[in-house]
């Protein structure tokens, strides 16, 4: 389902693209770096997030996104490591996979995991390691699918985002960073929703983490 | 074999009293818990009273440690010190004018913007600027700090300038004193400044150690012996 | 080339305004814009809604029976707050002025009333007081008495002043006189010391009846007096309230 | 002489300590059992709503050319104050895919969601007393409306659909519009299929004396202003309907057909249509760790507030609850239960399934409250 | 004003001297082009240009609008070139007003739009009151110099590659059909500019970089960062295939002499024919691909019915 390299640009500290179903973004990490005045905090890491749509000019949309995922990455930096330092993580949308109009799950969903790469490859210091999932309800009987395609996300009648901070190799669930449901549902459909996408994280997390053991084995491929 | 380690693992240590904990690690000031926070390889490393747990990783951006040997270039002169940039866009870190040898309030060195300086991290706090020294701080002797005078700078990966410093059975210093002469100045912070007596060595060299770093070692000797055919053989 | 504006959401860009039409013959009935009658006249004023302003004030003003013909308006002040820049002796003084829900006033008659209040209210402040600060005040406009398709400006002008004043007084920045203002047709006059100073007169020249500015700032006068009576008696009971 | 020296604690003025130490002057707050606004845990502020007869629709007397607000709303909830109103515009909309009779659209239009709802365009400024460019937090809050509206499902798209009827002019001199929906249904049925129009909704929302998160207050009252909206009629002229302008341009010459203006009545208006059963209302809340370690000291006897872990709170107001909370959700809910929206942010802690139960049912609760509100505040 | 990537004097000096000694950073001859990779997404108008470590992805997309007053039988064509720090730290977000971004998009707008690369009266639906609007967004991935060059070819590969709607018109009536209904429709592509970049570096002092007297300044073809970074003069010139020149562009830096000039279009136009034969092969496999595909599912279709 998901296929991600990291180190993919080499102007910045460090980078993933990552490919989810018909979505594609790749993301850019750039940090610690000297902040701009007005960026600077006393006692921690700041932290600029940027994203890119695949067509037309970023606006109120991306500015949403770039909000989502601030929210998620925020708690998980080690950000009391690099006080008045700054962090820039920037995304461009290669492929939407959605209307862009009417939805940003797939995106977001992409962005978040893409964000974890960048993260490791860059080397700034993550409390814990993260992965994020997109859910929809779909039809009568209330089918959960896991990914929607877009044929399939047009269609539904909700649609959720989970991301989680994973410990322990994938193991662990340590906290929830973000749910976003949309659409119209019941309480139940919620957590039901919500107790499959926990799996499908920790699904994600493993995979995430194979791309995290091909980086390390590239990384230190003169000891070969 | 060491194990394969990433942010919010378990720690292989069973004990959190006398851990000593290096690059990688944290140690969370509320909560006292120790945790990886970078992804590499857990090293765990044992003295006699005490054990260390560090996460050997990759990265290219250079954070100052107490200690480092860095190669660090001259942006601007301030009255009593020069600012110095260990990475481009990396906040700058203070040279002052008295860490130099035979240091006096007379006697200004003679760095100028744009020079090359290889030199020693001696202050590193997170919250402050980090400052750097040219001169041996314990006896206030040279110490093959200072000026590095022409050659060339090679951007590598901040783990690979730490095996060319720290490991002596790395063969690509070795392979490259085959071909040619050379001085080298190997800075942490991932700044390779290498000189030769003549251009084309050099860059032979800089080509070497660039391609290196993402090839075996295993194939070292060829890609050297390739990139000094090439510069040996192109035509003027 | 890009130069919409992608910090709002501005909707499709074909979209076309709704254009009105009134067709039933009351379109003639329509009132001819009534004789202001100052007298009848009533005034709401609350200080103090902007919890985060240092002054504020909220002014409704009515006339007549008709909630048609109210303006709402809501002044707050920002300041005295250090000013960044070169250093300067006294405070520097900012006026903004925005319709919240309707957009009808063109914005170079905007920028005309923020200067023109701007100017009443430089010479009204002890500016001196605040050396290298700001004093900024928003005027937000909720309701606006429009009678046509254009804005009729003079009501909200004199609503201005005397909302600023209220909001100065809230925020305890020191000023020598409660200044209020009067309209008279189409005129408006700000005046301070007791109605024997003029500190800012507002006339719009489509209006021809009242050519004689004596007499025009002789009953503009008059409406200053009630309004600021208005105030005053504001000021101490909330005053006394305190206590 | 010997001098003693006596070390005092220094006592602040609780809105001191709230700006200097918000987490300790939170703590402090919660081991009383209170928060630093003196509301219980989960105790909501109270909401004021009018609409203001800003709109022409709440108010007869208004003139509608000079006034186009179509629907308003006045929403107080503490010291914060929001101004909603809505104008309209009217679009042009593209005609896609093979030409299919209404009803065949409705079915195949089933399969796509969203496609069959509308959405509002927001605008929505924080007074801050500060001029310049939108701030991120007034276009995400402004985008986050937009997507809530257009996923609730609130409005159908139909009840935006332009009934465009046509003005003629007898030979009289006297004029009078036919809607295609009247009983005197005798307009050519030409015009009526050849083109589609739409009405765009606008929303302006001011916000006075920010006073915490602002989405809830900023959603319920869109949601009250959507309530009281109405949509005017909208006719052309038939002498301008088949006006065509010739027009050439280096050798090259083609006859336009103008693009003719839609005129609105301004003496008809129809209530705007929402679903009713999407109509859901907002409400935030906060979960909190309590620590221990900056409860006051008390005495043996007093009863443990809270058996320590964490505790929700609802309604986040201040500076104090906005500065020390990591975890808050967002939910709008319908009375029924139905949910439109959920957001969880934080990973400051755990949010624990109890607490995610809890909320979900204060937020129905609060939205029936709500929505009572909004039928007695309807005149 | 983001801040500017270091270079240390030892490796300008280094860099300038190897020049002198014919020696290119990256064992490129002066007037060899880095290899360009072109790589086609799923949807139309979907491509990435690699250029060594030069990265640039374009992305065409098209709306329907009304075409300008003044312009009634034409439709809309826009190019965007933003940066983002992706590219590199030294860009800022979104601001496009640095000398190097303006002249960069600029040039390609010359390039592309301004020669009339695109046939905008293709565009138009109904004369005055509809027509296409094309967008071409061009992303900067990693920077490594060459952003004209690889940014041209991007684009234009876009162009050629994108299909819009088929619209059918019946009086005033558009109808818009979708992909999945009809097969859509190419843009119409009038040539392909190529854009070749050159680099002149002055291995004298800088009295000489007046008078231009010895001519003894080096010229490069298709310059990295570091490159770009220290060279004195630049040219772009931009031709296409039928040896039309569309655009010189060289603003200040090193004066040169017409002969040289001369030589650089000639230069240029072998880049310009092995890059327009191999987009015309990149396009060509990609349209096999697709057709492949397509007649698989016809013949599907073609049982099923």
């Amino acid at each position: 389902m998901i296929s991600a390299q990291t180190g993919v640009l080499d102007q910045v500290d460090g980078s993933c693209k990552l490919q989810c179903g018909e979505t594609t973004v790749i993301c850019s990490v750039t940090g610690p770096i000297e902040p701009k005045a007005r960026q600077e905090l006393p006692s921690q890491l700041a932290l600029e997030v940027v994203v890119r749509p695949c067509k037309g000019v970023p606006n109120t949309r991306e500015k949403l996104l770039e909000d989502q995922i601030r929210g998620v990455v925020t708690p998980v930096l080690a950000k009391y490591l690099y006080p008045r330092q700054l962090c820039q993580i920037c995304f461009q949308i290669l492929e939407s996979g959605e209307p862009e109009d009417e939805y940003n799950v797939k995106e977001l969903n992409s962005c978040i995991n893409a964000a974890y790469l960048a993260l490791i490859d860059s080397g700034v210091a993550l409390q814990s390691s993260f992965s994020s999932v997109c859910v929809s309800v779909l039809g009568s009987n209330n089918e959960i699918l896991v990914n929607p395609t877009q044929e399939q996300l047009i269609k539904s009648d909700s649609t959720h985002i989970l991301a989680l901070e994973v410990g322990s190799g994938g193991k662990k669930i340590q906290n929830v960073l973000l749910i976003e449901s949309n659409g119209d549902f019941t309480e139940e459909i919620m957590f039901n929703v919500l107790s499959r996408a926990e799996k499908a994280c920790v699904e994600v997390a493993l995979e995430l983490r194979k791309a995290v053991e091909d980086k390390i084995k590239r990384d230190f491929i003169w000891k070969q | 074999m060491n194990t394969l380690i990433a942010p919010g693992d378990k720690l292989d240590i069973a004990d959190k009293e006398n851990v000593v904990i290096g690059p990688g690690v944290y140690c969370d000031p509320r909560t006292q818990e120790i945790r990886p926070v970078n992804a590499g390889f857990e090293v765990i490393g044992s003295t006699k009273k005490n054990l260390s747990i560090r996460v050997d990783h990759n990265s290219k951006r250079y954070i100052p440690a107490v200690g480092d040997l860095v190669v660090g270039l001259i942006t601007g002169s301030f009255s009593d010190s020069y600012r110095v940039s260990l990475a481009s866009f990396s906040s700058p870190v203070t040279l002052s004018y008295m860490a130099f040898p035979n240091a006096s309030k007379k006697n200004r060195p003679s760095l100028k913007v744009g020079d090359l300086v290889y030199a020693r991290v001696c202050k590193a706090d997170k919250e402050l600027e980090a400052e750097i020294e040219c001169v041996d701080s314990t006896t206030g002797k040279d110490a093959g700090f200072g000026l590095l005078d022409g050659g060339m700078v090679a951007d590598v990966s901040l783990a690979f300038s730490r095996e060319l410093t720290f490991n002596n059975e790395y063969p690509l210093l070795t392979l490259l004193a085959k071909n040619a002469q050379f001085e080298i100045a190997i800075g942490i912070n991932g700044k390779v400044w290498i000189k030769c007596d003549d251009v084309k060595s050099t860059l032979a060299c800089y080509r070497s150690i660039n391609d290196c770093q993402s090839h075996p070692s295993a194939e070292h000797k060829f890609i050297i012996s390739q990139h000094f055919k090439a510069v040996t053989n192109s035509v003027q | 080339m890009n130069i919409t504006d992608r910090r709002r959401i501005l909707g499709p860009s074909n979209a076309k305004p709704l254009v009105f039409e009134r067709l039933e013959s009351s379109e003639q009935a329509a009132q001819p814009p009534q004789e202001k009658n100052n007298e009848n006249e009533s005034m709401y004023i609350k200080n103090g809604l902007v919890s985060n302003a240092n002054g504020s004030s909220y002014l409704e003003l009515k006339r007549g029976e008709s909630s048609e013909q109210c303006t709402i308006l809501l002044s707050s002040v920002y300041g005295p707050r250090p000013s960044r820049g070169a250093f300067s002796s006294k405070a520097s003084l900012s006026v903004q002025f925005k319709e919240v829900t309707i957009e009808k006033i063109p914005s170079g008659e905007l920028k005309e009333i923020c200067n023109f209040l701007s100017n009443i209210f430089s010479a009204v402040i002890n500016l001196e007081r605040y050396p290298k600060s700001g004093i900024d005040i928003f005027l937000s406009l909720i309701k606006n008495p429009i009678t046509s398709d254009e804005a009729n400006l003079e009501p909200i002008i004199a609503a201005c002043v005397n909302g600023i004043t209220l909001a100065l007084a809230d925020a305890g920045i020191e000023i020598f006189d409660t200044v209020s203002a009067g309209t008279y047709k189409r005129n408006v006059v700000a005046f301070s010391k007791n109605g024997t100073e003029v500190v800012g007169l507002w006339k719009d020249k489509e209006d021809d009846t009242a050519n004689d500015i004596l007499s025009v700032i002789e009953n503009c006068r008059g409406n200053y007096l009630q309004n600021r009576k208005g105030i005053i008696e504001y000021l101490i009971r909330s005053k006394n309230a305190d206590i | 002489m010997t001098e003693s020296l006596e070390l005092r604690p220094i006592t602040f003025h609780p809105d001191v300590l709230a700006r200097i130490a918000p987490e300790l002057s939170m703590q402090r707050h919660l081991s009383l059992g209170l928060r630093p606004s003196l509301r219980s845990f989960e105790e909501f502020r109270n909401v004021e709503i009018s609409d203001g007869g800003l709109s022409f629709a709440s108010n007869a007397d208004i003139d509608r050319k000079g006034n186009n607000i179509l629907g308003s709303n006045v929403l107080k909830c503490g010291k914060t104050m929001v101004v909603t109103s809505i104008t309209g515009g009217i679009v042009e909309e593209n005609i896609s895919g093979s030409r299919v009779d209404d009803e065949s659209t409705e079915s195949s239009n089933r399969a796509d969601r969203l496609s069959r709802f509308a959405q509002v365009h927001p605008v929505v400024e924080v007074e801050r007393g500060r001029v310049g460019a939108p701030t991120d937090e007034e276009m995400t809050l402004s985008q986050r409306l937009r997507d809530c509206v257009l996923h609730s499902g609130l409005i159908p798209k139909k009840a935006l659909d332009v009934a465009v009827g046509i003005r003629s002019t007898d030979s009289e001199g006297i004029s009078s519009i036919l809607y295609p929906d009247e009983e005197e249904n005798t307009i050519s049925s030409g015009l009526k299929s050849r083109r589609k129009w739409s009405y765009v909704l606008y929303a302006k929302i001011q916000v006075f004396s920010r006073d915490g998160p602002l989405f809830e207050i900023c959603w319920n009252s869109l949601i009250y202003a959507l309530k009281t909206t109405q949509l005017p009629r909208a006719f052309v002229d038939e002498r301008t309907a088949d006006l065509k302008i010739p027009v050439s341009m280096r050798g090259r010459s083609a006859t336009f057909r103008e693009t003719f203006d839609i005129i609105c009545d301004a003496s008809k208006f129809q209530p705007l249509v929402l679903n009713e059963e999407n109509v859901a209302f907002a409400s935030n809340f906060a979960i909190i760790d309590v620590d221990p370690e900056t409860e006051l000291p008390k005495d043996e006897d007093e009863m443990q507030v809270d058996q320590g872990g964490s505790v929700l709170l609802a309604d986040i107001q201040g500076e104090a609850e906005e500065a020390s909370v990591f975890s808050t959700i967002s939910i709008i809910s319908s009375d029924a239960g139905r949910l439109k929206h959920f957001k969880v942010i934080g990973g400051g802690l755990n949010a624990s399934m109890e607490h995610l139960k809890k909320s979900l049912n204060l937020a129905k609760l609060r939205a029936s409250d709500l929505s009572a509100k909004s039928s007695s505040g309807d005149r | 004003m983001a801040k500017e990537v270091e270079i240390p004097a030892a490796e300008s000096k280094f860099v300038i001297e190897c020049l002198r000694q014919n020696l290119r950073l990256d064992s490129r001859k002066f007037d060899e082009f880095r290899s360009v990779e072109i790589e086609l997404g799923d949807d139309y108008g979907d491509v990435t240009v690699t250029m060594g470590k030069t990265k640039v992805h374009c992305r065409i997309s098209c709306t329907i609008t009304q075409p300008y007053e003044d312009r009634p039988f034409e439709g809309l064509f826009f190019i965007s070139t933003e940066t983002s720090p992706m590219a590199g730290p030294q860009f800022e977000n979104g601001n496009n007003t640095g000398e190097d971004e303006v002249l960069c998009s600029r040039i390609i707008e010359k390039a592309v739009r301004r020669s009339g690369a695109l046939d905008v009266e293709g565009l138009c639906i109904v004369a005055g009151s509809k027509c296409w609007a094309v967008r071409a967004d061009v992303h900067f991935l990693n920077c490594d110099g060459g952003f004209i060059d690889a940014s041209c070819i991007a684009v234009m590969v876009g162009l050629l590659h994108f299909k819009k709607p088929d619209v059918s018109v019946s009086g005033e009536q558009v109808t818009i059909h979708p992909v999945d209904e009809r097969e859509p429709v190419p843009l119409g592509v009038l040539h392909v500019p190529i854009c070749v970049s050159f680099s002149f570096f002055n291995p004298e002092d800088a009295e000489e970089n007046i008078k231009g007297e010895s001519n003894s300044e080096i010229c490069i073809i298709d310059a990295t960062l570091k490159e770009e970074l220290l060279r004195d003069g630049t040219l772009t010139v931009t031709l296409n295939k039928n040896r039309e020149v569309v655009q010189v562009s060289k603003a200040g830096g090193l004066p040169m002499d017409a002969l040289t000039l001369m030589e650089c279009c000639h230069k240029a136009y072998k880049i310009t024919e092995a890059i327009t034969d191999q987009i015309n092969n990149v396009l060509k496999a990609d349209a096999t691909a697709r057709n492949q595909y397509a007649a698989i599912l016809s013949s599907e279709n073609a049982r099923e019915s």
